[in-house]
């Protein structure tokens, strides 16, 4: 039978770094291929190439036995293809429908047929019980529900062939199963689906095939059956991979962080946090578990100084910490990893080093009154980029010329080398591979027996389950549980993080 | 390597090799010798003594303009209405001029330019404060401020400032303690130009203080979160931006004019703009670029008496060199990799 | 060497050739208002008494940009030097020092004469006188006896030609025995395009006919001629124009247009040139004529005994019996 | 709550405005017929000049070359008029003008990827250069465009005499024009995707939307907007061309823009804003206010829009993409 999806010797260059290497799969009709490789291993350039966003150097992608021009992704979608995308694809201050329905629009003439688009997205939305309001606008929504604009998106035309780029980055379990029971769905109905993901549970639960890639070349094809996950782990990173987190027991100290009746708002002033109160003791984990969009990210801004506190305190260390000035909750010895690296954590056009040292730029030894260092900037940033394993050719080079996860080792790098009393670490690990998840978590670990008080933000259940001493559930704002990390149960979480009573 | 670097500085050398190609075309169509014109060119505006002095005057104020926007633009912030700063300064700057009588030179003039570039900075600071607290975007803010300060500095010239004795509008004549001694006929304004442009370029590449501008020029969002005061720094831009246009509408005043009319100073923030543009935002880079469009407009006049061609070729001249220099074109017919420029990106609301 | 044809100036400096320079101020010789009223007074100058004329315009309102101009004149031996607005007085004055030997006419320029050289002669006119005469008779043209001035800048030439405008018309309202409402004025805000704002111009004479105004003096360079224009579009409505003739400079109101208000700066100027071929050249402040340019087509419609009244009213302002009531 | 805040005071605003229009109107029916009229006539150029900053912007392409893209073809539609002695010739050579100048616009931002600051800057100065170096004196055109009353709309009470009597057809056309573009972008296909290309391109990319199309096709409509006000002010307000007859308006026209939030409407409705706010200080002039300078009357339309703009507060926010060029590579 021929193949659905053929990409024959397919390989692309960007200056410096050769992303695709004369790479060869074949995805069958109603065949889930995994897409597995580390951060910078080439998956997305590759389905990129494949829909047309990169115009690949050399190589053929065709698709039911027709040659698809390369980049064209006009084409692409002509073709059958549909993809959601690693980073969100989405026109924020858009509605819903008119996001999901842009490119192909219903239309009478020139103009837009809102109300048949209206029901098609419903419609859309129920066939594939993925629920959205249609008339929200994207920007007011949580990243879980974007995520499943992107997905209704791809899936409105009648697609052969579907590629997730990291589509469960985001996800809370509940969402993930939701998602893999779709991509199940949509196999069996004879879609093709190559598939990308860090997790390797979700490969173990639905891949037909897996594909691993190594440096922009292909390393290896293998299947669930043959294999698990540790195995998989190593064939992306060409050695052995510690997948479970060890840790010791906790030395609990005296409390590092204590938020006291706090109220924030979010963006559009609505309530986001009410009188939120917890406690963080120096030597803990404590993870906030919860659905995106429940507060956490109000909360951690609060907690940083950079959104205003309606009401309440922040004291750290004993002491109270302004309000609405990063810099001075900085100073007392907060670190924080943010959310969203591309737009908090990272200025794109400066330098690996200048990013390094983004918050301490103007204190000592990279700066003295007023004038900056660089000799002791460089060589910090020459140390962290080998403690951390940032790959790059040089720290001088531009952080946008880094792939996803080195991106968030930078900000990890930055935060984590400060020896901080509180670390507020908010989806440290975000679309990080398995490799950098490990080192990641095992940063984290070392810096709370450092004595440090971690505040772990995710919605990443199982990084809550494996990291967290105690683990506090946030839902619409509020905290509905603290339970202790030992044995939490998964199931009991997961109703308490949906707003279900026990 | 080294290839690559020289080849990078042939862009704008290139550039102005076309520009003076094309209008060569252009003034041959009309029926006169481009080469009788460009030797005007040259020898009025590059050669002779009174021709350098007067370039070098008129690329002093360039520099200093063009700093004061490049200073904006760094911080993300487009000071397009800088003409308003630079009038209020000079206005301020003249009546400390005329009428603070006793001091010597080097306390009256130090004295007088402070004062006119805490104007500009009023000005300036005001649109970076509606921008700061209340988002008003500092492009209509400084559009409208030109006119408001066209109109405020028109009242006080044919008022209180007036020079009663003429029957034109006009101010006193600036004292001589206030203005701007020549060394050994080199205009004096300019070396003070190309030691602003080191010192904004020193803040920029070495002290914090121009870091915390830069980054919030690049990432509003990335700059609060690392601890800098996003407000702060759009009002601390603004004044500077401001403070530097005032400062160049005094120097103006104590270099060239002597007393102030309100048309003396038209263009000038204008004209900033095209600098700034033509440096790439970089304080240092813009001083060939001042240098060379001093050189072009202090030849003017003898361009047209000479050699009988409008003055204006010189305005089209120049739209083609900031042409060439920064459309790709040029970079890639000789294969250089210079980097394109980008001053802002978008309105940086 | 461009321009004119009595343009050659290679022989400038021999005995009893006249050559003149005109500088412009910021603009150019095309301007349809005083830079082109000047070289073409300076052309006729020229022609008047054999001799050659040429101009440099300026592109920078500064002292050292103006000095340079008169400088390169200088340098090929011209004997008489024009330089045109007010802008340029303190480098005329500093000139007229430095070459005594040239003679200056400054045209718009109010001098300081303990402070000038006697080679330096400041052109001016009373441009209230022109604006009075126009005034009287838009205050005999008037039915609603509305009249108003879209003008540039409020500076004194302008605010002069307004003033005088307004009172011209009062006056013949007196006459006629008939109480009008004052004449109104509006001025252009401050700014680089007080002068060249043809929009601002437009929008204000029609928000004035709207209002039943209709006589109005369109005074200001790109800005009153677009009033000008506009008010042509309108019928039964008089315009005004300024400076020169605007029959020949906006013909597109003719329509409207029953006459300008005119200072005679080519008059001025051809006849201060005159002057040193006499030589009588005396410098100091001197005074050109004013008067209001022929009425072309509206000969015929304005009547005889309105036209006499005008010219007798003319020679008593010039003669200095009536004053015109501006300061 | 930031969103709901706006609302109130373009409410409040509207309010108040229609209220004082009312109740001038019934105090003196005549004279407030003229200041509405004024202020349209004031206002409509910069209008439709803020229209090309919209379709450009909108698209995620700044142009600060609309004073320049007017000014040339102003000067084109002039002299063309003026030899072929033919208005409506001169007017479409003056379109033309601007499609041609936003083609060199659209070039070197979109194809090229220049700054887009930059590139408009080069449009402006090349503009005046040119116009200036190639100008000619002497030229007239046979006559300009005529001012009209629309027959029936023009005796609608309240807003008839004001709006569409004695006007140019410029106006008029704004009147259509401006509208036409408000439905175009937020009703039609071509609306929907210009949006998503100025907001989040790599969006419309992935959604199988030409980018560089869509942005070619918008900047070159601005720019016929921008010939045809260019055209328009030398062929029917003012007659003739004189150099840099567009005096800043370009950069004004921006600013309404940005006031009127990107949006057709809302930049209509600062512009006449403004334009009534200059007609305000005329009628002032007119009233004979003397106790107040001068300079204090004409300076109130640029006072208003700051105070305006001060305290109805809120961050304007420009389409996410305008000023960066889109690099496919990075989608
Ligand atoms: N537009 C670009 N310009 C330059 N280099 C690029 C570009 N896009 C990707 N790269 C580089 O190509 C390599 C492959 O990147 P790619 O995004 O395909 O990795 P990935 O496997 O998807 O990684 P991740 O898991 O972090 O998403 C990386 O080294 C990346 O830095
Ligand atoms: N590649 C493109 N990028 C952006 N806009 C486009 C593109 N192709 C067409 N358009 C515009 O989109 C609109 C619809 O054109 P298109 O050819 O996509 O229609 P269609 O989806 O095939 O609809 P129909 O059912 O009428 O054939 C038109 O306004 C057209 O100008
Ligand atoms: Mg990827
Ligand atoms: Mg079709």
């Amino acid at each position: 039978m021929e193949a659905l999806l053929r990409i024959e010797n397919l390989s692309k260059s960007f200056p410096g770094v050769k992303a695709n290497d004369d790479i060869s799969i074949d995805v069958n009709k109603g065949e889930i291929v995994a897409l597995l490789g580390e951060n910078g291993a080439g998956k997305s350039t590759l389905v990129k190439s494949v829909f047309g966003l990169v115009k690949p150097d050399s190589g053929t992608i065709t698709i039911k036995g027709e040659v698809i021009e390369p980049g064209d992704t006009a084409a692409a979608i002509r073709h059958g293809i549909g993809m959601v995308h690693q980073h969100f694809q989405l026109v924020p201050v858009m509605s819903v429908v008119e996001n999901i329905i842009l490119g192909d629009e219903p239309h009478k003439g020139a103009f837009v047929t809102k109300k048949a688009a209206r029901e098609e997205v419903i419609a859309l939305s129920k066939r594939y019980s993925l629920d959205v309001d249609p008339d929200a606008i994207v920007e007011d929504l949580p990243v879980g529900i974007q995520q499943r604009i992107e997905i209704l998106k791809a899936l409105r035309k009648d697609i052969d062939l579907l590629i997730l780029d990291e589509p469960s980055a985001v996800l809370t379990p509940h969402e993930i199963d939701e998602l893999l029971e779709v991509i199940r769905k949509l196999a069996a109905s004879g879609v093709g689906i190559l598939f990308i993901t860090h997790k390797l549970h979700e490969v173990m639960a639905v891949a037909d095939r897996v594909v691993v890639l190594r440096n922009g070349k292909l390393v290896g094809t293998t299947s669930p059956k043959e294999t698990d996950e540790e195995g998989l782990a190593q064939m992306m990173v060409g050695r052995n991979v510690v997948l479970s987190v060890e840790k010791g027991p906790a030395r609990v100290k005296e409390v590092a962080l204590e938020i006291r009746e706090l109220s924030v708002k979010d963006d559009r002033r609505l309530d986001a946090v009410t009188h939120f109160s917890l406690e963080v003791h120096a030597g803990e984990i404590l993870g906030i578990a919860g659905v995106e969009g429940n507060g956490q990210r109000e909360l951690v801004e609060a907690i940083c100084g950079m959104r205003h506190r309606e009401n309440g305190s922040v004291r750290v260390s004993g002491k109270d910490s302004p309000d609405m000035d990063p810099r001075g909750v900085h100073l007392m010895g907060v670190s924080h990893i943010p959310e969203d690296r591309e737009k908090d954590g990272l200025v794109s056009s400066y330098s690996i080093a200048d990013n390094l040292t983004l918050n301490q730029f103007n204190l000592k030894p990279f700066a003295d009154k007023g004038v900056r260092n660089f000799a002791a900037r460089d060589e910090y940033a020459d140390r962290l980029v080998k403690e951390f394993d940032i790959r790059t050719p040089s720290f001088q080079n531009s952080a946008s010329s880094l792939s996803g996860g080195n991106k968030q080792k930078v900000v990890v790098a930055r935060e984590l080398t400060q020896n901080a009393h509180v670390i507020v670490a908010s989806q440290p690990t975000r679309g990080v591979d398995v490799g950098s998840i490990e080192f990641i978590h095992k940063q984290l670990i070392s810096a709370r027996d450092g004595g440090a008080a971690v505040l772990l933000v995710s919605a990443e259940l199982d990084e809550i389950l494996s990291l967290s001493d105690r683990i506090a559930v946030m839902f619409g704002g509020k905290i509905v549980a603290i339970i202790d990390g030992q044995g939490a149960d998964r199931q009991y979480i997961g109703r308490l993080m949906a707003g279900l009573s026990e | 390597m080294k290839f690559k670097i020289s080849r990078d500085a042939l862009v704008p050398v290139a550039s102005v090799l076309a520009a003076l190609a094309i209008g060569a075309i252009l003034i041959a169509a009309q029926g006169h010798s481009p080469l009788e014109v460009y030797k005007v060119l040259i020898v009025k505006g590059f050669q002779s003594t009174a021709g350098l002095q007067a370039t070098l005057s008129k690329a002093g104020i360039l520099i200093m303009s063009g700093l004061a926007i490049t200073f904006g633009l760094r911080a993300g912030l487009f000071n397009i209405g800088a003409q308003g700063q630079v009038l209020s300064g000079a206005l301020a700057f003249t009546y400390i001029g005329y009428r603070v009588h006793g001091l010597p030179i080097w306390i009256h003039l130090p004295f007088a330019l402070l004062v006119g570039a805490l104007f500009g900075a009023l000005v300036g600071g005001f649109a970076g404060y509606l921008k700061a607290t209340r988002g008003v975007h500092e492009v209509i803010s400084t559009i409208m401020l030109n006119s408001i300060m066209a109109a405020v500095v028109d009242y006080l010239t044919q008022n209180q400032f007036r020079l009663k004795s003429q029957p034109n509008t006009r101010t006193p004549d600036i004292l001589h303690s206030a203005r701007l001694p020549h060394i050994f006929g080199f205009p004096t304004g300019f070396i003070v130009a190309v030691i602003l442009a080191v010192v904004v370029g020193w803040i920029f590449r070495k002290s914090t203080v121009g870091f915390e501008l830069d980054t919030v020029g690049k990432n509003r969002n990335a700059a609060w979160y690392a601890g800098i005061s996003v407000k702060k720094s759009i009002v601390l831009g603004m004044l500077i931006s401001g403070a530097i246009a005032g400062f160049t509408g005094g120097m103006f005043s104590a270099e060239t004019t002597g007393y102030f009319v309100p048309a003396f100073y038209s263009g000038i923030g204008f004209d900033g703009i095209t600098i700034a543009l033509l440096g790439r935002a970089n304080p240092i880079a813009i001083i060939p670029g001042a240098i060379f469009i001093g050189g072009m407009r202090s030849a003017q006049s003898a361009i047209q008496f000479q050699a009988g061609v409008s003055p204006d070729i010189i305005n089209l001249l120049l739209a083609l060199v900031l042409f060439f220099a920064t459309a790709p074109l040029i970079a890639k017919m000789i294969k250089s990799n210079a980097k394109s420029i980008t001053t802002t990106s978008g309105w940086g609301s | 060497p461009a321009n004119a044809a009595t343009n050659d100036d290679s022989k400038c400096g021999t005995a009893g050739l006249i050559c003149i320079g005109v500088v412009t101020d910021i603009g150019h010789v095309t301007d349809k208002s005083f830079n082109q009223a000047a070289w073409e007074g300076a052309q006729a100058g020229a022609k008047a008494v054999g001799g050659v004329a040429n101009y440099i315009e300026s592109n920078a309102a500064t002292d050292a940009e103006y000095g340079n101009n008169i400088a390169l004149f200088a340098a090929k031996k011209y004997n008489v030097i024009v330089t045109v607005g007010f802008l340029e007085a303190n480098a005329t004055v500093a000139a007229a020092a430095k070459y005594p030997d040239i003679k200056f006419i400054g045209i718009d320029q109010f001098l300081d004469t303990t402070k000038t050289t006697p080679n330096l002669a400041g052109l001016n006119w009373h441009e209230d006188q022109a604006g009075f005469i126009a005034g009287y008779l838009a205050g005999y043209m008037t039915k609603s006896g509305k009249t108003g001035a879209v003008v540039g800048l409020n500076i004194p030439p302008v605010y002069r030609y307004a003033v005088g405008f307004a009172n011209g018309v009062a006056y013949a309202g007196k006459e006629q025995g008939k109480k009008f409402p004052a004449s109104k004025i509006i001025y252009h805000p401050a700014g680089d395009n007080a002068f060249s704002d043809p929009a601002f111009g437009a929008a204000n004479s029609a928000q004035l006919l709207s209002q039943g105004y209709d006589v109005i003096f369109a005074a200001g360079g790109g800005t009153g001629n677009g009033g000008l224009a506009r008010i042509a579009k309108t019928k039964g409505k008089y315009c005004i124009g300024v400076d020169v003739d605007q029959w020949g400079t906006v013909p597109e109101a003719q329509p409207c247009l029953i006459t300008s208000a005119e200072k005679l700066i080519g008059a001025g100027t051809a006849d201060q040139i005159a002057k040193v071929k006499a030589g009588t050249f005396t410098g100091g402040n001197v005074y050109g004529n004013v008067g209001i340019a022929p009425y072309h087509t509206f000969a015929s419609k304005i009547p005889a005994s309105v036209q006499a009244k005008v010219t007798a009213i003319t020679k008593k302002i010039l003669s200095g019996s009536l004053a015109t009531g501006v300061k | 709550m930031k969103r709901f805040n706006i609302k109130i005071w373009q409410l409040l605003l509207t309010i108040a405005l229609l209220a004082i229009w009312i109740y001038s109107y019934i105090a003196n029916t005549d004279i407030t017929n003229s200041v509405v009229a004024s202020g349209m006539r004031f206002g409509m150029p910069l209008a439709l000049a803020a229209m090309v900053g919209i379709m450009c912007e909108r698209s995620g392409v700044i142009n600060i070359g609309i004073e320049g893209t007017m000014l040339l073809s102003g000067f084109t539609g002039f002299y063309i008029a003026s030899w072929s002695k033919n208005i409506v010739v001169g007017l479409l050579v003056a379109i033309l003008t601007g499609v041609l100048t936003s083609f060199v616009h659209a070039m070197m931002t979109i194809q090229w990827k220049m700054d887009q600051i930059i590139a408009g800057t080069i449009i402006n100065i090349l503009a005046s250069g040119l116009t200036s170096f190639l100008y000619k004196e002497g030229s007239t055109i046979p006559n300009s465009w005529p001012i009209f009353d629309i027959p029936l709309l023009g005796r609608l009470p309240f807003i008839g005499h004001a709006f569409f009597t004695q006007q140019g057809p410029i106006q008029y056309l704004g009147l259509l024009l401006i509208p036409a573009i408000w439905v175009m972008m937020y009703k039609t296909r071509w609306g929907l995707r210009t949006r998503a290309v100025g907001e989040n391109p790599g969006s419309a990319d992935t959604a199988g939307v030409s980018v560089i199309k869509v942005r070619m096709i918008n900047v070159m409509i601005g720019g016929a907007i921008g010939g045809l006000v260019g055209g328009f002010i030398c062929l029917e307000l003012v007659g003739s061309f004189s150099k840099e007859f567009t005096a800043g308006s370009g950069f004004t026209a921006l600013a309404l823009m940005i006031f009127g939030r990107w949006n057709p409407m809302g930049a209509f409705a600062a512009a006449i804003l403004f334009g009534l706010a200059q007609a305000l200080s005329t009628q002032l002039q007119i009233f004979g206010v003397t106790n107040i300078p001068n300079q204090f009357i004409t300076m109130l339309p640029y006072v208003f829009t700051i105070v305006v703009l001060a305290v109805s507060a809120g961050k304007v926010r420009p389409p996410a993409a305008a000023g960066r060029s889109y690099e496919k590579e990075q989608a």
